[in-house]
């Protein structure tokens, strides 16, 4: 697409909202195969891709200005600072500090 | 901008604009708002205030022998809730940020007026049920609302006091979304990012961190009153929660709120400190910069208040060494404002005097602040009256410094009168005698291992409290004066003209007190901050007609 | 700039002009929406830090969810968004009546949402899956029950103020069919439908989180 | 005088020295700064006042000026870093071997058990020039332990067990702290620390004991049952609990963990939380059965299971027989069940088995 004046059509918004539909029925039926550590991982990439295309078309950030897109990846970035550090003490708790006195 | 008439009472201005309390309550002009704020805050103040007595007071005797020990858990908490949440955090950005923001950008108002008013009622609302905890028998968690204390355990009225700071919290938000998007948006033509003040600058970083941080303090206040109601278990141990995930959350907003409460403080020692050396701020992109790298780092710090309270050993040194990294803005700000001072030709108005106390007070508590950032001494000072010391001495040596700072500074701006100047140093002389006399004692018993929050002590910490307590009243003293002078001034102060400083700044630029839309023209910027030789040249240039130049 | 804009009783007395009005209200918008998105964030981070530690609880807790109530409602909330971008496209426009009947559309869509949660909430309470004394859960797997009912709060934490903004949402668009009704928006001046948009669209964003994380990514384990 | 105005705590313990060394730099750092910064800013004040200096001279800033303010400062912290993170290890990490004294806070007090046996409320006896370790727990709200003239202090919390050690190096009595604020009498929670001389404290501690900790543990352990499916034969429906402590333990979700004593007081309370690999969660909770002291004797118990100085009841087995060698010291196989885990050689030693 070109420019920022430039809005999306109603195709557009159904291409979108089809594409969100499919990728629900997807992860839907994903989850119902084991397969292991994988299942997060997927379905978390899935409703990513969906975030990002609700973000994109249906909120328009790829038409905004890039001060709106700076603001919403300083929000992202402050939420995984926040789950990031905060793990860093849950993850390592169980490296215990503590000493094993029978190794 | 119109030529200056020396009555400035009888130009139009946001006070005699309109008349009548409602014209007040359903105001949606900035300064107006900024007053109403200013009349709140400082009703908390004497509130926050008159607790702190009586907890000075009790500590007089180690018995503990004055009021009963829950009061006593009530009169801190109560202190430290209304202090920090209905006093300082909007003390500087909600009165002056409010007040100043848009007329130093040039803008009429802020960019969402009407949302400004609902952040004052917001506030108000949010303070109700604060209040409504403390007559209700008050509150006795501390300000931090640990659990399970708080959920589980505490008999005084959680829920409601939580529900307040909830409340202020989006108080805070919309301030904070206001000023951001003033600022991208509403600037005068020419006034470029590096042409802003650093008032500005600061107001932005806080703004940043008031946005991104508030909400979070929002949903952990919303899971402690779903706990308390019930009984979710996700901080109580008793259900396999864990208290510390509440303490980490707390932390990720109440850490990077000492900085809302420090960088507009900052914001207006860069100001005080340019106009009163007649100079430019030295390393202004520096100082600017430093505002935002606080707003930043000052979101990966937080678990340095939790050193002790059983996170990982690893966890507690990564905090550690990143909790060093934000001590370095703030030494960068403290030397550009010494270095400011070097040639230039000063003057010792009481904005001023409160500038010097400021630094030196903000030296030591942020140096203190680095003691305990060193886990291994914070082990053994953390709960003690070291904390305590340290951070009165960045809050109240600091930012409240730096408010009455602001208070002396723009009070001609906000009221067109001046303040009677010999009143106000010796009040001045006396704030800062008696804020040291009250916490550097402090510092020797939290060293000594004097815990907080203690109702009654061993008998040997005695004679350190009594100084602490007799230091207290002369403080309370000092802040009583310029209460009442300041309102003397309003009926019987000298009439200020309009720029009484010879300030830089666009909101010197306009009459004093200003015109409801503050300019009668949107100006157009020519000019970098703190253009203080072009003020003091000789007939000055054109944008600068009307101010009577100095020498 | 000096006002060229022919100044209607929607430019407040502060901004140039309906452009800079307009542009300056978005960003306060997402503005707020940042920190609606730290908001639901600090939600999740509580929601993860459990998962790690109490997997198994998250398993056992997370089956009994009923996948096919989680499907349906999602679907419906991105009908709503696909039906609140066209309101906004055809306020665009200054289609009145598209307008309304695609603001209409995503009230409904709104209130279905909540009335499949409402099923939800109250198929849980039956099986004395709430949060509190009454809590009960049974249910194969080796687990503690304690965790379970944590996995419960944050469930019904996040759901609850996930569905308390579908409310204020509904309630958001009541107020734009009244004054769509009252002829209130131009092509000049939609900027509240457009607001109103983005907000729900933040809300449907959330859920596109909390569906997979709450029904569907422990599915499958059978520890 | 002093007594009356003390500027600076006792130093009773071996960390007391290195934290004072550092927050004696500190101290000087923080002086330098703020007399350097004073000092300038009352220099400049005098000399470039304005009836002295009418005009001032415009200086926009200094790169190398700014690098140098940021750089020492920075090199200053990382010092410090370094130094304090060298501190804070030696704090948080016990020496092997030291001797452990079990602690339950609750509104408003301490309560103490040692593994020979003794109980104290709000007062505790340890010796002096021995590594003691401090296990605790609360039973209500996040206490904080802490003691001013060892400088160490450590959150109690409810759930689960933290830990803190020191040296005591000089008899005497000191104050101990509640340092969390925990309710009405958190001002109330304090209490003594008497530190003294080795060989009276071993008399102090053998004297009016019916037996030790870890025995006290031993009889829970039969009394609710657990023997039924612990056994020493693996023959029960529970893991084999002869060498748990301080090992891995592999759990059904893959994760392996350290036994240490946070996990044996989960797995005894909420044995539904980690699940040990190749068993079920048949255990019942003992939740709301067992006192937090009784908890601490099965813990005890099975800390000495791990170590090998105390058995498990196992009626096929004859005792004492080292019919258990995965336990790594053997050195306590020939004492009765009630010599424990946690008795370092020397005190074992010293200990006057026969006064009892
Ligand atoms: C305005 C508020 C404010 C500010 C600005 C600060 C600033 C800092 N604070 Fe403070 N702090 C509080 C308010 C504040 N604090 C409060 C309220 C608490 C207690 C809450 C509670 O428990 O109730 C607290 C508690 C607190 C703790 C936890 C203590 C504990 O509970 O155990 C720590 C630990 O790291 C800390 C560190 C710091 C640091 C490193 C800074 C730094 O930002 C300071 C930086 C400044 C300087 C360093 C000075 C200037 C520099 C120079 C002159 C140059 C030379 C510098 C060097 C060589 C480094 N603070
Ligand atoms: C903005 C923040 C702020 C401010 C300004 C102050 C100001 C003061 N504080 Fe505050 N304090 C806190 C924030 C603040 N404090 C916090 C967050 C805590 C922790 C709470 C907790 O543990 O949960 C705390 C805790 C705290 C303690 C520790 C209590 C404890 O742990 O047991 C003490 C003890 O001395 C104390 C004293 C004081 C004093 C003497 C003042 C003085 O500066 C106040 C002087 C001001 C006035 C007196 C009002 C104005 C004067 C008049 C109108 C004159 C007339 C009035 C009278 C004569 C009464 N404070
Ligand atoms: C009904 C049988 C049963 C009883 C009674 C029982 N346990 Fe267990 N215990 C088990 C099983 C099965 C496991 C392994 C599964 C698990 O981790 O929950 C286990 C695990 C443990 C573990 C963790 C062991 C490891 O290898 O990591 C400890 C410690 C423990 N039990 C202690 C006790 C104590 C103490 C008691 C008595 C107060 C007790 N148990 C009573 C069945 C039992
Ligand atoms: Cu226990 Cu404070
Ligand atoms: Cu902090």
């Amino acid at each position: 697409m070109s420019s920022h004046a430039h809005h999306p059509t109603v195709k557009t918004f159904v291409a979108v909202w089809i594409a969100l539909l499919v990728l629900t029925a997807v992860t839907v039926y994903v989850a119902t195969l084991d397969l292991g550590p994988l299942n997060p991982i997927v379905a978390l990439t899935i409703a990513t891709v969906k975030a990002l295309l609700v973000l994109l078309f249906f909120m328009e950030l790829r038409y905004s200005t890039a001060l709106t897109k700076v603001g919403v990846t300083a929000a992202i970035f402050f939420l995984l600072i926040l789950i990031w550090l905060t793990l860093s003490d849950y993850l390592t708790r169980g490296w215990s500090s503590y000493i094993h006195p029978f190794h | 901008m119109e030529t200056i008439s020396h009555t400035s009472q009888a130009k139009p201005n946001y006070l005699n604009a309109d008349y009548g309390l409602k014209s007040w309550l359903l105001t949606t002009d900035h300064k107006r708002i900024g007053i109403l704020y200013l009349i709140s805050i400082s009703v908390f103040f004497v509130l926050g205030g008159f607790f702190a007595m009586l907890i000075r007071l009790e500590l007089l005797t180690p018995a503990g022998d004055l009021v009963l020990a829950d009061t006593y858990n009530k009169l801190f908490t109560m202190h430290g809730v209304v202090m920090i949440f209905l006093f300082l955090l909007p003390a500087i950005p909600s009165v002056f940020g409010n007040f100043l923001v848009p007329m130093m950008v040039g803008a009429k108002d802020l960019a969402f007026p009407k949302l400004n008013l609902a952040s004052w009622y917001i506030f108000m609302i949010g303070a109700g049920f604060i209040m409504y905890s403390v007559i209700t028998g008050g509150l006795d968690t501390g300000w931090t609302f640990y659990t399970p204390y708080s959920t589980t355990y505490s008999n005084s009225n959680v829920v409601a006091a939580a529900l307040g700071v909830f409340i202020t919290g989006f108080s805070s938000i919309f301030t904070g979304l206001n000023i951001i998007v003033t600022v991208h948006r509403m600037r005068a033509p020419g006034l470029t990012w590096r042409r802003l003040p650093l008032f500005i600058w600061a107001h932005y970083a806080t703004s940043v961190i008031m946005v991104l941080g508030t909400p979070v303090l929002a949903v952990t206040i919303v899971l402690v009153a779903l706990e308390r109601l019930f009984h979710f278990g996700i901080f109580d141990a008793r259900y396999g929660g864990d208290p510390l995930l509440f303490q980490h959350l707390f932390w990720f907003y109440s850490h990077p709120a000492v900085y809302i409460m420090i960088l507009p403080a900052m914001g207006v020692i860069s100001e005080c400190i340019a106009c009163f050396s007649r100079k430019r701020v030295f390393g202004y992109d520096f100082v600017a910069m430093s505002s935002i790298a606080i707003a930043v780092l000052g979101f990966l710090v937080w678990a340095h208040h939790m050193y002790v309270a059983g996170i990982s050993t690893y966890a507690a040194l990564i905090f550690s060494l990143l909790t060093f990294f934000v001590a370095i803005p703030s030494a960068v700000k403290v030397f550009n404002w010494t270095a400011t001072l070097y040639k230039g030709s000063i003057t010792f108005e009481t904005p001023m005097l409160y500038v010097f106390a400021f630094i030196g007070l903000f030296t030591i508590g942020g140096l203190t602040g680095v003691f305990l950032a060193a886990v291994g001494i914070d082990l053994h000072v953390t709960d003690t009256y070291f904390v305590v010391a340290h951070f009165h001495y960045v809050m109240v040596g600091g930012t409240v410094t730096a408010f009455l700072a602001a208070l002396h500074f723009w009070w001609p701006k906000m009221t067109g009168k001046m303040y009677p100047e010999n009143f106000s140093k010796a009040s001045a002389l006396l704030v800062f005698i008696g804020f040291n006399l009250t916490f550097f004692p402090q510092f020797l018993l939290g060293y000594l291992g004097m815990p907080r929050r203690y109702h009654a002590y061993p008998a040997e910490f005695q004679v350190l409290n009594v100084l602490s307590t007799a230091g207290a009243s002369i403080l309370a003293v000092g802040f009583l004066m310029p209460m009442i002078y300041l309102a003397w001034s309003l009926q019987y102060g000298k009439d200020a003209g309009d720029n009484p400083w010879h300030a830089a700044g666009l909101e010197w630029k306009t009459s004093s007190p200003p015109p409801t839309f503050n300019f009668d023209e949107t100006p157009t910027v020519t000019w970098e901050a703190y253009n203080y030789d072009e003020i003091d040249a000789p007939g000055g240039p054109t944008h600068n007609k009307g101010v009577e130049v100095a020498g | 700039m000096p006002d060229n804009q022919v100044a209607t009783q929607d430019l407040k007395h502060h901004f140039a002009d309906l452009e800079h009005q307009k542009a300056t209200s978005t960003f306060g918008m997402w503005i707020f929406l940042i920190t609606e998105i730290m908001f639901f964030g600090g939600a999740f981070a509580a929601y993860l830090v459990y998962r790690l530690y109490y997997f198994n609880a998250w398993v056992a807790g997370s089956q009994t969810m009923e996948i096919k109530l989680g499907a349906i409602n999602t679907v419906v909330l991105i009908c709503s968004s696909l039906t609140m971008v066209l309101s906004v496209h055809f306020a665009k426009l200054g289609k009145r009546k598209l307008t309304a009947i695609c603001l209409l559309l995503t009230l409904l869509l709104g209130c279905t949402f909540l009335g499949v949660k409402a099923v939800e909430y109250h198929g849980h309470w039956m099986h004395h899956e709430v949060p509190g004394p009454n809590f009960h859960f049974e249910h194969e797997g080796n687990y503690d029950p304690h965790q379970v009912m944590i996995f419960f709060s944050l469930y019904f934490a996040m759901t609850g103020l996930h569905a308390l903004h579908m409310i204020i949402g509904a309630g958001l668009l009541i107020w734009l069919l009244i004054f769509n009704a009252r002829g209130r928006f131009t092509p000049e001046y939609n900027t509240p439908v457009e607001m109103v948009g983005l907000y729900w669209h933040f809300v449907d964003l959330v859920w596109i989180y909390l569906f997979p994380l709450l029904y569907l990514i422990s599915h499958s384990h059978n520890g | 005088m002093w007594e009356h105005l003390p500027l600076f705590p006792a130093r009773a313990s071996t960390m007391a020295g290195h934290v004072d060394a550092l927050y004696f730099a500190l101290v000087a750092i923080a002086a330098f700064f703020t007399f350097l910064v004073s000092a300038l800013i009352l220099f400049f004040a005098i000399r470039y006042r304005k009836a002295r200096n009418p005009h001032a001279t415009q200086i926009h800033g200094s790169t190398a000026l700014e690098l140098l303010w940021t750089g020492i400062p920075l090199g200053i912290v990382m010092m410090i870093f370094v130094w304090s993170a060298v501190i804070f290890f030696m704090q948080t990490r016990p020496p092997k071997g030291a001797m452990e004294v079990y602690l339950v806070g609750k509104q408003w007090m301490w309560k103490f058990q040692h593994t020979e046996g003794q109980r104290e409320i709000n007062e505790l006896h340890v010796p002096a020039g021995r590594d003691v370790r401090m296990v605790m727990t609360s039973q209500d709200v996040i206490h904080s332990f802490y003691v001013p003239a060892f400088r160490i202090k450590a959150d109690v919390l409810p759930g689960r067990y933290t830990s803190t050690w020191f040296h005591a190096t000089t008899p005497g009595h000191y104050h101990l702290f509640c340092a969390e604020y925990c309710g009405t009498q958190h001002s109330g929670m304090i209490g003594e620390i008497v530190v003294m001389d080795p060989v009276e404290y071993d008399k102090w501690a053998a004297s009016g004991v019916d037996g030790s900790l870890a025995s006290a543990g031993e009889k829970s352990f039969q009394h609710y049952g657990c023997s039924m499916c612990h056994r020493a034969d693996n023959a029960g429906r529970g893991p084999n609990l002869t060498s748990v402590f301080g090992h891995q333990v592999l759990l059904d979700d893959g994760r392996t963990i350290t036994a240490d004593e946070s996990y044996i007081r989960e797995s005894i309370l909420n044995p539904g939380a980690k699940i040990v690999s190749g068993f079920k969660n048949i255990m019942p909770t003992f939740e709301g059965q067992l006192s937090e002291d009784e908890v601490i004797g099965l813990v005890a118990y099975i800390k000495a299971l791990g170590n090998g100085t105390a058995n498990l009841p196992l009626p096929v087995s004859e005792p004492n027989s080292g019919a258990y060698p995965v336990a790594p010291k053997p050195e306590g196989s020939a004492a009765k069940s009630d010599k424990t885990a946690t008795t370092p050689e020397k005190n074992g030693a010293a200990k006057p088995a026969a006064r009892q």
